[in-house]
């Protein structure tokens, strides 16, 4: 792989590349890589798209990003401030296009589980909880999920548990871009940097298309200049472990 | 009505078994002083009624307040992570977590506010959550389509961290009130911890800033930083050496107990600055 | 991007038939100078969804160009009293009133604003409004204790009068907003005429007092006076002969056309001197 | 009767006596008497009570009262703005203490009909609406009513449309007083100026303990004086036709 990417960059670019112009974006809490990716999407190919953030700005100008994305400094300059009540009322209206979502477990169905394993009451692992995902999978008219790490624990056969399930268009992955196709996963693409053989590897469930899905075209320069100009500080790197940002 | 009360009289209001509310979200804006001497009085059993708790539910399950929790998600953010300690008591089966999504416990606290005895919500269609966590399912009378339902939640208390607050229990908040004007408007009453306490001339002045009227409020207490090591917009930033502290300090047998001593003088010391 | 429209140009998105909400309360903030558009341009059948109407409904029913109003009190208030052209319509039957509660309507706009499909509301024991007008009976799926519910009501158009808003439609209201920052969530799209136009960094500057952010506008018209001859506080008050003239002028034949002729320069005149 | 007072100082004097300190007291739209009687309670033995006012104000400090209680300008020197939504959910909760509510028609049960008389597609006569009394009248601890007017045509044996119904506590009217005790309108205080006759003459049904009860206390000198202090331009006044004024 090129020396001036790495998976950071390259989900950046692959977030930012799936929002389209004009549409209203929703970037909530725990969320470094959506932030990084809608606000380079706004000074590429998306400049009428507008941002909402959990924060509580819209389409904000802070100086620098930073990791937490539900903090108030992320919306200095928007000239509304729009809290969560406000946020869930347009999501449950239609009025949101698109929303971006971690999740904790994914099963080959797009059924995600981010709220615990084993017993209710005393479970063997507990997840954060899917924040707003039950009511906004079904209700955004598209959701992009993402996670910063790829292992057979997180893209499992079937989860346990289903936090939330709906309107999955895209999981984008350090290793590939999922797609929801007839209610089951389906490789869209796999990054440059990746083989299929290590995907199959770090998947818990037989993928779908392994074969015929193509590259994800790296980062162009112009992308990568312009991701170094949105996102100096490298808050899209913070989700990721250590180790992982060398191995890719 | 003056209703300035110190940090340790203010907590004395909570009671044990009682339900109670916290503003703010994650890291950002937790009444933190409030909590820490929640838990330095061994407050117990308490329910936290919650979409987004984070240093808040952190401490209280390390310290052992908290019986129940319902919440949509837990999380200290990035850099910091999943809530430890919350994780395990939940895991050892100490700390039971009634599962919801923010928006679910935002309908339960809308539905207390609007006198109800239900709300209904959007979405949840393919989730597990309304059958764990019981919520209810309603024809709607006028067109027969199904809806879920949950139980209106009236907490015992709202606490919340503000900018700016009179004597009275007028606020302001800077940046978004996340879910706070919300819950005022939920909980039996408000006790309020504020970074500046103001002449009321100054929220009359431009009342429509002020978040919080006074007819919710039981208590103010001035806690200059009484945020940290969260943050309280404008004025200062999540405190990244007192989280990375925070959570080293709760790794050590003893270590709360340390932490809660190490911090009482700050916490307690609004009170003597009083306007 | 850039909303302004002129109040000929705006009006024209009213169409026959839609279901609109008007801002402001009986005499107080009305958008009075695109009410009168409306009924310059000859809408017809429109139903109007608002708690309490005054000035508004009053020039809308003489104009007959509302067929049917969903309403809690319809009132110009004192030293005016009762709107008269809107009690000669409806004793003639020319329109049709669905009797409500104004938090009957209040809860009507929040369950659309909310995206469920009915609401529940406390109160209403004994009275005759929910059989007449086909409110529903719900019982809680957790106490069973019944409640009344009434369905979600989406206006097409929420048309509210602002103090000050920008071009993207941004907008502050200063007093209360009554109802206004509810119908702004509630309808599909929002238009704002206002007292001034102002620069986006006004708003940013202290975005909390922006009560209908840019997300849910379509339109925004310049109207400097434009609750004439309502109040636009704390602009102007209630003009009183404005008020008196109306009432006389509508009292002739012929006279609803001779006012909305007088009154046309000064309601189109605010797009000339926009910024 | 003296001729220091009448109807309009008597009603506002005589609502201002059943506020009581320390309550929350909501004065709605359309309701000048309540909201001079308010600021008069406030000003002699309820200084500790709160007025929440329509207009948006709690405990506003205007220069002066003007007749339309609906007007913004009425609730300066409020520290916040309390709007619509929030009274609702206020008396929705249980938190109001005493509401002023006016009315068209009641009937001797002390059922409010402020909607229509007639066909309801085409009414004989159309009313304004009970604005939130619907809602109010069961909600509110204490609901006190006032009409500025007494005749058969408004205080009538069965109202043809309930309108609200709840907790009713008083009804102020300029010749009289009447309370509700189980289920039915009791007369409570006849004021000075006015013989049993009249008000017989004037009420559409039989009135309860007519003989019984008590003159209502005339204004005091006191309670004139400060009436005359909030009030100074007669908003007390207004509701009453020019008849009425002189006639009392």
């Amino acid at each position: 792989m090129s020396s001036s990417y790495g998976p950071p960059e390259m989900m950046a670019v692959a977030m930012a590349r799936l929002i389209r112009d004009g549409e209203l974006v929703f970037v909530g809490v725990n969320s470094p890589l959506p932030l990084v990716a809608v606000s380079l999407a706004r000074r590429l190919h998306a400049p009428s798209s507008t941002l909402l953030s959990i924060g509580g700005g819209i389409n904000p100008t802070p100086n620098k990003l930073g990791p937490a994305t539900s903090n108030a400094r992320l919306s200095v300059g928007s000239a509304s401030v729009f809290d969560n009540v406000d946020f869930y009322g347009l999501v449950a209206r239609g009025g949101v296009d698109t929303t971006f979502l971690g999740l904790a477990q994914v099963d080959e169905r797009a059924r995600v589980n981010s709220s615990f394993i084993g017993e209710r009451q005393r479970p063997a692992v507990r997840f954060p909880g899917g924040g707003g995902a039950a009511a906004i999978l079904p209700l955004s008219r598209r959701v992009i999920l993402w996670r910063a790490s790829h292992s057979p624990r997180i893209f499992v056969k079937e989860v346990p548990f289903v936090t939330s399930a709906g309107n999955i268009d895209r999981i984008v992955t350090p290793l590939c871009i999922f797609r929801k196709e007839k209610g089951q996963l389906v490789l869209d693409s796999l990054h440059p940097y990746v083989t299929r053989e290590r995907l199959v590897e770090s998947t818990g469930f037989a993928i779908k298309n392994l074969d015929g899905a193509p590259l994800t075209p790296p980062p162009t320069e112009g992308e990568l200049a312009e991701l170094m100009r949105v996102d100096p500080e490298g808050v899209r790197r913070v989700e990721f472990p250590a180790r992982e940002l060398s191995a890719a | 009505m003056n209703k300035q009360l110190a940090l340790e009289d203010a907590a004395r209001l909570i009671r044990d078994g009682q339900v109670i509310t916290i503003g703010g979200t994650l890291c950002q804006r937790v009444p933190a002083a409030f909590v820490r001497e929640i838990a330095r009085q061994g407050v117990r059993d308490l329910e936290l009624v919650k979409p987004s708790p984070g240093y808040d539910i952190d401490l209280l399950a390390a310290a052992g307040c908290v019986r129940r929790i319902r919440s949509g998600i837990v999380s200290l953010e990035q850099p910091y992570g999943m809530a430890p300690n919350f994780r395990r008591a939940v895991e050892e089966g100490r700390l039971e977590v009634i599962e919801n999504a923010c928006p679910t416990i935002m309908a339960s606290l809308q539905a207390a506010s609007f006198g109800v005895p239900f709300q209904p919500v959007a979405g949840l269609e393919g989730s597990d959550i309304p059958k764990v966590s019981g919520f209810g399912k309603v024809a709607d009378p006028f067109t027969g389509k199904e809806v879920y339902v949950v139980p209106a939640i009236r907490p015992d208390w709202a606490i919340i961290h503000v900018n700016e607050a009179d004597v009275r229990g007028n606020a302001r908040i800077y940046g978004s009130p996340v879910w706070d004007r919300l819950m005022s408007r939920a909980a039996q009453r408000c006790i309020l911890t504020t970074e500046k306490i103001l002449p009321t001339e100054h929220f009359a002045a431009q009342p429509e800033l002020t978040i919080i009227p006074e007819v919710f409020v039981e208590a103010v207490v001035l806690a200059r930083g009484g945020a940290w090591p969260t943050s309280s917009y404008p004025e200062y930033d999540v405190d990244d050496d007192g989280m990375w502290n925070y959570l080293e300090r709760l790794r050590a047998p003893e270590g709360l107990a340390r932490y809660l001593e190490e911090s009482k003088s700050h916490d307690r010391s609004g009170i003597e600055v009083a306007a």
